[in-house]
């Protein structure tokens, strides 16, 4: 299986006023076909980044600084603005996570889906609406063609987020980048459309980066997942691989600090500390202050090691097995 | 059981849409339309005891937050009693009022907008008890340092502006807030979802801590199952403004009673390490202006019959538990 | 809506009372109009009798009353200097204000939106920096200062248009207007570039707000996403949006171009409602004050009604019948 | 409250200086230099006109200090008593740049003074009517409404026609036209910040309608407000012009800009621009200097749009 | 040969009888002519009657020119006369109407279609100037039946008179003057097209266009950007920027006189602390009077567009004493007399003045109080609109104003029984004597004037009571107005007396 996408030592970064903001800085991982490729980390660790920076939408000051972005096997780094057009929403997808804010409101759905359709693919209104159509009844819209002209305020949350897959589904693209779609949704909404999305991932072969803060979303859901922590994936790997054996003191945390996994009314295994502010990242491995395992050998810049367990982390002192609490 | 610290009974709230003369004209006329109605409490009983945390779970637009507001006494209500330490203080004078209302504290979800962005964090915190006498002017900055060190953060915290910290922290300087004036009873309004896994984690162990410190007993609300399975001794779970089902955590997770609450149980993403097939109920919340007959979740509900779209199931007690649903009460025929 | 409409037209039906009682009160107050009407060399007995044969003898309540009773009649009086209806009077003068207006808040939206479009894509660029530097002088200059420079330096020094009046008419629809016909236009050009030009500014601003923050809805990234050209994202999604505060407010303007009149035609010497009524006021024509006010509250009430439709058209999200409560 | 003592592990915040949004607002303000401009501009402009009685070289108001046979003279020239006109006279022999200067401390006084007042009762009026709603918010926003359908320039100039010349009518004038315009800035902001969680928790404290409303809300609602009120203080400026320049402004003796520039307009095509042109400059100058800061305040104070 | 006209006040109804006002009089002038017209100087001069006598003290017989048609054909005949004079008191809602020109008429007759004996209740000797403020209107076309009858108690056979608004319309605007309507659009302009049936000569254009331009600058800025040929009142500042660029000026004496009342009624007066009132004392007036250099206003201020005054209507104009010259100035004098009077400090004084009205009108008030202030009275000024001004006045709240009378009939008698003559509504004498000056030697020379046929004699009486009231100060004059038109290059016109507009007077130089 070749990667449909693969990202290699990506960096973005803002120049703000008060600096450089290294928001992504040296991100690498791949999707293959039909896969699904969990992207994890706390709020502000570079997720959203990440996805735009594949999307080609970083805007300023924000810029793609190193890296490159190969997608079957051509770089998208250095696309021109009209290249990238090109590229967007037909070969490489993305969705929200805010169903309510992500279709215009003063646009009709059908408006918003047609010009989708015509941006890429010369054929009639008629033809793109009957298109449309097909792909909102895949997505388990009920009744699309009566739906179909009305405005987004007309749809719940779910049925947004939705239309909103059935949008990026319109061109079947290689790639679906999905931002943190069913955070915004209730429980038995989000389940709905977790379902969708893996009976759509599975049936057509759509690559999928599904990117979440909540661990528990991804396990069921990814096939890879890659953990994110201030502007770098700390620890990626086969799913259940990174879930049953973290390596990284950052992703035994995190999974740790999950309420459901501890007993009632013992102390949750917390982290100490917090996220350092990216204007001002301490050397080399930015989770040192926060580590419990943490040396002076950490002060260095830590590549990605291949784990014993089979994935790759970018720590010298990985949670040892016995360490890991099941 | 002890007698409760917090009692409700019956309690409701219903939003109705403010029409002035032009629409009650208009609707007279036969050309308007009678002011619409939320439901958003509808006959809700349960109680609290000291010391008891309490989980409040329901989807969007339940009514869980209408019934915080109601209990911590921003809100009037339409119907019912709230009894606290035995009185009840919906109908309580304004003297009273301030004394209940301290014992009563609410932490927000957001909080950012919980804080005033102008005011300093030992003004935030320090506001209330010297308004009310508790502490003098003088004594505030030693009692804000200890406050602030209560919830784990350092004194000199109060010369900053809430601006200046991290969400976590943030939510702790509400806590700090609200236990400036020793209440014993804690609503938390989905106080951990907008914070990070590993903050919120930090957060409910504070709570934890203070409950075991102070006694305090919390009415816990979320929609997340995982943290009120962590943190609660009874879970309280609700469906368009109406209690579902009542039932200590322990028993609820293993054994839920209400089609609900199974459905709730089975879809809360939970961390596994196999990719697993989401089989999710069907169908969306209906609207809590316009809700169905009955029991509101036979839309929904793989085991509706005839009865459910035709009769309110009565939350039925059974020991420790509740449940509302005619399956527990004679079947759905 | 039928709600919205009595609402309106109570508040209209308020307005309207509130205005004729004040101004009523208020004229006569200032003093006796036929002091100033009549001839120096008449005699008391004269004036006595021109006060009876108009009313003025008689007491205000009385005066208020017969002239109230009359109102409800549709008769606004007879304006105490043409000797004629008052409402006539007015209405004789409203094509060229309206016109005027009409010209101005045209040219105010035609360059005003782009300008401000412009200015709120590129904010921090030298043309949208100049823009905004422009819209402050726009905003700054008071309206009969920059009549007068206009004035002197396109029709005094550089001689290329006329310095004020009407010009040539034409009829139109029953009404003299001076669009049609090069004279007409050319009289025109001056006073509506006055009177426009604090509009621009206002509209440069609006849109320059609104551009800036509709560019960072996740919409605006989302149709992005879909792969539309930057040009459609800015005509379509972009500018309906914008359209909606730009509508309101110069709606709401338009009333205010309409009063503001009162000073560009006092300058440009055009023959429209304002400078009746500043020509009313020095005369002490009090039914023609009143009818005025009364007319531009009218005019208020019925721009705001169609901004309001306008409004619902253009934001779906907007149902008449729930405006007005919140 | 309770002894037991508790020592849980005490955090450290992050180790920033301690500084106010007040000065975060601040320094933020200084980043334009067009707006670091205006703002100079406009303290020297609120300086001169404060000292104006010590730096004019004539007080223009007094009938004693005037002499018709210095009017209309062109900049530069020589009065009877040997001193000079560096902007000339105009037609009542005064000297322009003292009349420029008092003309802008009148125009100036009457500005900020209704602003204020405005600012006042439609601050007080909007917050009420926001934070308790129901029947009182209905009948305030009617009012306002009331008020708001009537232009204000109209408004102004029918007052005044009815109470006559003079400083303080001209300040009922633009605090009547404007006051409706702040309760329904204050109203809606005050109806935002009202959702938020801290009025709630103000209240769950236990603290008065009062407090909540002026410790906590107002000043909240005051960023879009000093915003509105600089704009508006530029607009006051102006619509006082107008209303001298129709004619129903201040009192011929003692000029304000925009009666300055109204009686020069007449002058202007005789070639007596010094009149007319000088004191429009001069309220060009001031009230693009107001805006300039007002525009820049709205940047800053935007939450929105900060990066 | 189209004259375009920009106006400073537009007429408010091309009704000629509507309103008695310049604007109004001056339109009318063009349309309708009246039986006497009065020159550039006001001197009588043939119109529609061609002679007229007094038969005796009550009795005046008039006789009509003959061949005279009206704009539609129609024959003019002492009907439309009749008419005329009937419908004057009918005209609905008239602000201020023409009776004061015609009751003193008793009884018309028609001796035939073009003789006309008129009687008037008492001696009125003023018969003639009356005569010729008002135009002949045609009975025909306002509907009157054949037979048209006079009786103060009301005329027969006049038919429904007509509104006003209906001479709006050109086809009801129907008189024999040199113009006919062509379209009124109020506001606009006023377009006149000439009248082929004028007895008189033809006049040289054949539309006169009039636009009203209220705003002096505008109307300026029209005339120099050549929308008009001809503007009425320049300001004073621009002639001479005006004539600087070619164009010609036309000014005049006017008859009106710009003039300062000091209140002399009872003590207190408004606007003066204490409870006297210096004012009563006429060395205080002789003192405020000789402060004020008439000299310097009329060289700073009016630009020469002035006549320093020391009556209160210029020479040779009927009742004046040409040999009294303008007030002099004199400040030392000025303190002498307040001195004298008691007020070795002068004392503080408000000084009402409208500043809309007169030219620089507000401005004089200021100059005025800057003299004053020199001599020791404090003096605020007061600047109002006209209307608001008025109110005041009326009301006698100023104990100083300024303000102008013009004086239509180009007699004495006008501004002395109106600003000075002692209040009498019933005799209708000091109407404007809001300084409630009272002297009986006035008075009485002044009812015998206006009771005099005979010229010499009434001329006799009126420079007495003119040279007493100047004498005592009742009334401190400024200075006559000149008039003023500015004209294209190659037009002519002749200033006017009266101030009115006459575009058919307006010749080509050439
Ligand atoms: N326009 C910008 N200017 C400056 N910094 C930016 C900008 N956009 C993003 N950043 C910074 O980049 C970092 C990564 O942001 P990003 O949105 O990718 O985080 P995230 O992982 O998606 O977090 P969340 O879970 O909150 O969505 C953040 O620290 C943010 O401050
Ligand atoms: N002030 C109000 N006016 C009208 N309706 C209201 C008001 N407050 C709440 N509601 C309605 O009452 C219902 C219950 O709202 P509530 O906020 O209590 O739900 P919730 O369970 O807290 O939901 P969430 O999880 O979204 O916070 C909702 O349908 C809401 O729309
Ligand atoms: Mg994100
Ligand atoms: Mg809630």
């Amino acid at each position: 299986m070749t990667a449909v996408l693969q990202v290699e030592n990506l960096k973005t970064h803002f120049f703000t006023r008060a600096g450089v903001v290294p928001a992504v800085d040296g991100v690498s991982f791949s999707v293959n076909r039909g896969e699904v490729m969990g992207l994890v980390g706390e709020s502000g660790s570079g997720k959203t980044v990440t996805g735009f920076s594949i999307m080609g939408m970083v805007d300023k000051p924000g810029r793609i600084v190193g890296g490159r972005i190969l997608y079957q096997g051509r770089d998208l780094a250095n696309l021109r603005e009209r290249e990238w057009q090109a590229i967007r929403g037909r070969h490489i997808a993305m969705i929200f996570q805010d169903p309510m804010m992500t279709l215009n409101p003063v646009l009709k759905i059908s408006t918003q889906m047609i010009e989708a359709v015509q941006a890429h693919v010369h054929i009639s209104k008629q033809a793109a609406r009957e298109r449309c159509l097909a792909t909102l009844a895949r997505v388990g819209i009920p009744s699309p063609a009566e739906r179909m002209d009305a405005y987004p305020h007309q749809f719940s949350g779910g049925m947004r987020q939705r239309v909103a897959i059935a949008i990026a589904l319109l061109h079947d693209p290689e790639v679906i980048v999905a931002d943190e779609p069913t955070t915004a949704l209730d429980v038995t909404i989000q389940a709905q459309i977790l379902a969708e999305v893996q009976k759509l991932a599975e049936g057509s072969g759509t690559a999928l980066i599904w990117i979440t803060h909540d661990l528990s979303v991804v396990s069921s859901l990814a096939d890879n997942i890659a953990v994110m922590y201030a502007g770098r994936v700390v620890e990626q790997g086969r799913a259940a691989t990174v879930l049953r054996h973290p390596a990284h003191p950052y992703t035994h945390g995190l999974i740790e600090s999950i309420p459901s996994r501890n007993k009632r009314g013992v102390d949750l295994a917390q982290i100490p500390g917090m996220t350092p502010p990216l204007l001002d990242l301490p050397q080399g491995c930015a989770f040192r202050p926060r580590c419990p395992n943490a040396t002076d050998a950490c002060r260095a810049d830590q590549p990605p090691r291949e784990m014993p367990t089979g994935q790759m982390a970018r720590c010298i002192h990985p949670m040892r097995e016995s360490e890991v609490a099941q | 059981m002890t007698e409760a610290l917090l009692e409700i009974a019956n309690l409701s709230k219903r939003f109705r849409e403010d029409h002035d003369m032009a629409a009650r004209l208009a609707a007279r006329m036969g050309m308007g339309h009678e002011p619409a109605t939320v439901h958003a409490v509808d006959d809700v009983s349960f109680s609290v005891a000291p010391g008891e945390v309490v989980g409040l779970v329901g989807e969007s637009g339940s009514g869980k937050s209408t019934i915080g507001r109601m209990i911590a006494g921003l809100l009037p209500p339409t119907h019912g009693t709230i009894r606290f330490e035995g009185a009840d203080i919906t109908t309580r004078n304004r003297a009273e009022t301030t004394a209940a209302a301290l014992q009563i504290q609410m932490i927000f979800q957001d909080p950012m907008s919980s804080l005033n962005p102008r005011m300093r964090v030992r003004d935030i915190i320090s506001e209330a008890p010297v308004y009310h006498g508790i502490i003098t002017q003088s004594q505030a900055r030693e009692f804000v340092a200890q406050m602030l060190e209560r919830v784990g953060l350092e004194p000199t915290a109060g010369d900053r502006y809430p601006h200046q910290f991290s969400g976590g922290q943030r939510q702790r300087i509400v806590i700090a807030r609200a236990l400036a004036v020793s209440p014993q009873f804690l609503i938390c309004d989905e106080s951990v979802a907008a914070l990070d896994v590993s903050i919120q984690a930090q957060v409910l162990n504070l709570f934890m801590r203070l409950r075991r410190e102070l006694g305090l007993a919390y009415l816990f609300i979320s929609h997340d199952l995982g943290v009120v399975e962590h943190i609660s001794d009874r879970v309280v779970i609700l469906y368009l403004g109406r209690v579902v089902e009542i039932a200590p955590t322990d028993a609820l997770f293993s054994d839920a009673r209400h089609p609900y609450t199974q459905a709730l149980l089975a879809e809360v993403p939970r961390l596994s390490f196999e990719k697993r097939r989401f089989e999710p109920i069907k169908g969306e919340i209906p609207s809590p202006m316009n809700p169905p007959p009955g029991c509101h979740f036979h839309t929904r509900c793989p085991f509706a019959g005839p009865r459910c779209s035709r009769e309110v199931p009565r939350l039925r007690q059974d020991g420790p538990r509740a449940v509302a649903c005619h399956l527990e009460d004679g079947g759905v025929a | 809506m039928v709600a919205y409409l009595l609402r309106r037209l109570g508040q209209s039906l308020l307005a309207v009372i509130a205005m004729a009682v004040l101004v009523f009160l208020g004229v006569y107050a200032i003093g006796n109009p036929v002091d100033i009407l009549i001839n120096p060399e008449a005699t008391e007995r004269q004036r006595l009798e021109i006060m009876e044969r108009m009313g003025l003898d008689r007491p205000l309540w009385e005066q208020f009353w017969v002239y109230f009773g009359n109102l409800l009649q549709g008769d606004f009086g007879r304006s105490f200097v043409y000797g004629e209806s008052a409402m006539s009077v007015i209405l004789q003068r409203l094509p060229a204000t309206m016109e005027l207006a009409l010209f101005a808040l045209v040219l105010a939206i035609v360059l005003g939106v782009p300008l401000g479009v412009i200015a709120g894509l590129k904010p921090d660029t030298v043309g949208g920096r100049s823009i905004m530097a422009g819209s402050i002088l726009g905003f700054s200059l008071p309206n009969f200062w920059q009549g007068l420079m206009m004035i002197l330096i396109f029709a005094v020094f550089l001689g290329w248009l006329p310095a004020g009046g009407r010009g040539q008419t034409t009829e139109f629809l029953g009404m003299r207007v001076s669009f049609l016909n090069l004279d007409g236009l050319k009289h025109m050009i001056l006073p509506a570039i006055n009177l426009a030009l604090f509009k621009m500014a206002l509209v440069i601003r609006l849109a320059r707000a609104g551009t800036r923050e509709v560019m960072m809805q996740d919409y605006i990234k989302f149709a992005r996403a879909k792969g539309l050209s930057h040009r459609r994202v800015v005509l379509v999604h972009v500018l309906k949006n914008i359209m909606i505060p730009v509508v309101t407010i110069l709606g709401l303007e338009l009333g205010s171009m309409i009063a503001f009149a009162v000073v560009t035609e006092t300058v440009f010497a055009w023959p429209g409602m304002g400078k009746l009524l500043i020509d009313s006021i020095n005369r002490l024509d009090r039914p023609v004050i009143v009818a005025y006010l009364m007319l531009i509250v009218f005019l208020f009430v019925l721009i705001n009604f169609l901004v309001d439709l306008l409004y619902s058209v253009l934001d779906p999200r907007v149902r008449l019948a729930q405006r007005g409560t919140q | 409250m309770s002894d037991i003592s508790i020592t849980p592990p005490v955090e450290k915040a992050p180790q920033k200086k301690a500084i106010s949004p007040l000065r975060a607002a601040m320094l933020d303000f200084a980043s334009s230099p067009l707006a670091m401009i205006g703002l100079v501009v406009m303290v020297v402009m609120v300086l001169a006109a404060i000292f104006a009685p010590w730096i004019t070289p004539q007080n223009p108001y007094d009938l004693s200090q005037l002499s018709i046979m210095d009017n209309n003279l062109p900049p530069g020239s020589e009065s009877f008593g040997g001193q000079t006109y560096w902007l000339g006279t105009d037609p009542q022999g005064r000297d322009m740049l003292s009349a420029i200067i008092y003309g802008l401390r009148m125009s100036l006084i009457v500005a900020v003074t209704a602003t204020l007042c405005a600012l006042a009762i439609g601050m007080a009026m909007g917050i009420t009517a926001a934070y308790f709603g129901g029947r009182i918010d209905t009948l305030i926003m009617r009012v306002v409404d009331l008020q708001l359908s009537f232009p204000a320039i109209l408004v102004a100039l029918i007052l005044l026609a009815i109470l006559g010349k003079g400083v303080d009518k001209v300040i009922i004038a633009l605090v009547i036209v404007q006051w409706a315009y702040y309760a329904r800035t204050v109203r809606g902001s005050a109806l935002v910040e009202r959702q938020r969680d801290y009025i709630a928790a103000a209240r769950g404290l236990g603290l008065g309608h009062a407090r909540v409303m002026f410790r906590h809300l107002l000043p909240n609602t005051l960023p879009p407000l000093i915003v509105v009120a600089t704009v508006q203080i530029a607009q006051a400026i102006a619509l006082e012009a107008t209303l001298s320049f129709l004619g129903v402004g201040v009192p011929v003796t003692e000029p304000s800009l925009g009666l300055l520039i109204a009686n020069g307009y007449s002058y202007l095509l005789s070639g007596a621009y010094w009149i007319s042109v000088y004191p429009g400059v001069a309220l060009l100058v001031a009230i693009v200097a107001i805006n300039l800061v007002g525009d820049q305040l709205r940047d800053v104070l935007n939450p929105r749009l900060r990066r | 040969d189209t004259l375009r006209i920009g106006l400073a006040s537009e007429p408010t109804s091309v009704d000629p009888h509507y309103h008695n006002l310049g604007p109004n009089n001056a339109l009318a002038r063009h349309i309708f002519t009246p039986l006497i017209e009065q020159d550039a100087q006001q001197l009588l001069n043939p119109g529609l009657a061609t002679e007229w006598e007094a038969v005796d003290d009550t009795t005046w017989r008039l006789t009509l020119r003959e061949g005279v048609t009206f704009s539609n054909g129609a024959p003019f005949t002492a009907r439309d006369v009749i008419y005329t004079i009937c419908r004057i008191p009918l005209v609905p809602d008239a602000p201020s109407p023409f009776t004061l020109y015609t009751r003193a008429i008793a009884g018309l007759e028609a001796e035939d279609d073009h003789t006309l004996i008129v009687t008037t209740d008492g001696p009125a000797p003023l018969l003639p100037n009356q005569l010729a403020t008002f135009g002949i209107i045609s009975a025909s076309v306002s509907g009157a039946e054949d037979e048209v009858s006079f009786d103060t108690d009301g005329c027969t056979g006049i038919g429904d008179a007509p509104a006003s608004a209906e001479f709006n319309d050109p086809a009801f605007a129907i008189g024999t003057g040199p113009y006919t309507l062509d379209a009124y659009i109020r506001g606009e302009e006023l377009r006149l097209t000439r009248n082929d049936n004028y007895y008189g000569d033809a006049p040289a254009w054949e539309q006169i266009v009039m636009r009203p331009l209220t705003n002096a600058g505008a109307r300026v800025a029209a005339l120099l950007a050549g929308d008009v040929q001809m503007i009425e009142n320049p300001p004073t500042q621009d002639i001479a920027r005006i004539e600087g660029d070619g164009f010609v000026i036309s000014s005049g004496l006017s008859n009106r006189v710009i003039y300062i009342a000091l209140d002399q009624g009872d003590a207190p007066t408004p606007g003066i602390a204490g409870d006297t009132n210096p004012l009563q004392d006429a060395r205080v007036r002789e003192a405020l009077a000789l402060a004020i250099d008439r000299e310097a206003i009329q060289q700073r201020l009016m630009l020469g567009l002035s006549e320093p005054a020391g009556e209160l209507l210029p020479a040779p104009m009927f009742g004046t004493n040409p040999d009294r010259p303008a007030i002099p100035y004199d400040a030392e004098r000025a303190r002498e007399l307040l001195a004298d009077a008691g007020y070795p400090d002068g004392f503080q004084i408000v000084l009402g003045t409208p500043n809309d009205r007169y030219i620089n009108d507000g401005a004089i008030s200021q100059a005025v109080a800057q003299m004053w202030t020199q001599v020791g009275v404090q003096t605020e000024v007061d600047a109002k609109t006209f209307s608001a001004f008025i109110a005041d006045r009326n009301g006698f709240n100023f104990s100083a104003f300024l303000a102008g009378w013009g004086a239509g009939t180009g007699e004495m008698s006008s501004p002395l029984g109106a600003l000075v003559a002692t209040r009498d509504p019933d005799r209708s004498l000091g109407g404007t004597n809001f300084a409630r000056h009272s002297n009986p030697d006035i008075d009485d020379r002044l009812v015998e004037a206006l009771q005099t046929v005979d010229d010499a004699e009434r001329e006799r009486l009126l420079r007495e009571a003119s040279a007493i009231a100047m004498d005592t100060f009742a009334i401190v004059p400024i200075h006559y107005e000149l008039t003023t038109w500015a004209l294209a290059p190659g037009l002519e016109y002749e200033a006017r007396a009266d101030q009115y507009t006459l575009g058919f007077a307006v010749t080509q130089a050439d």
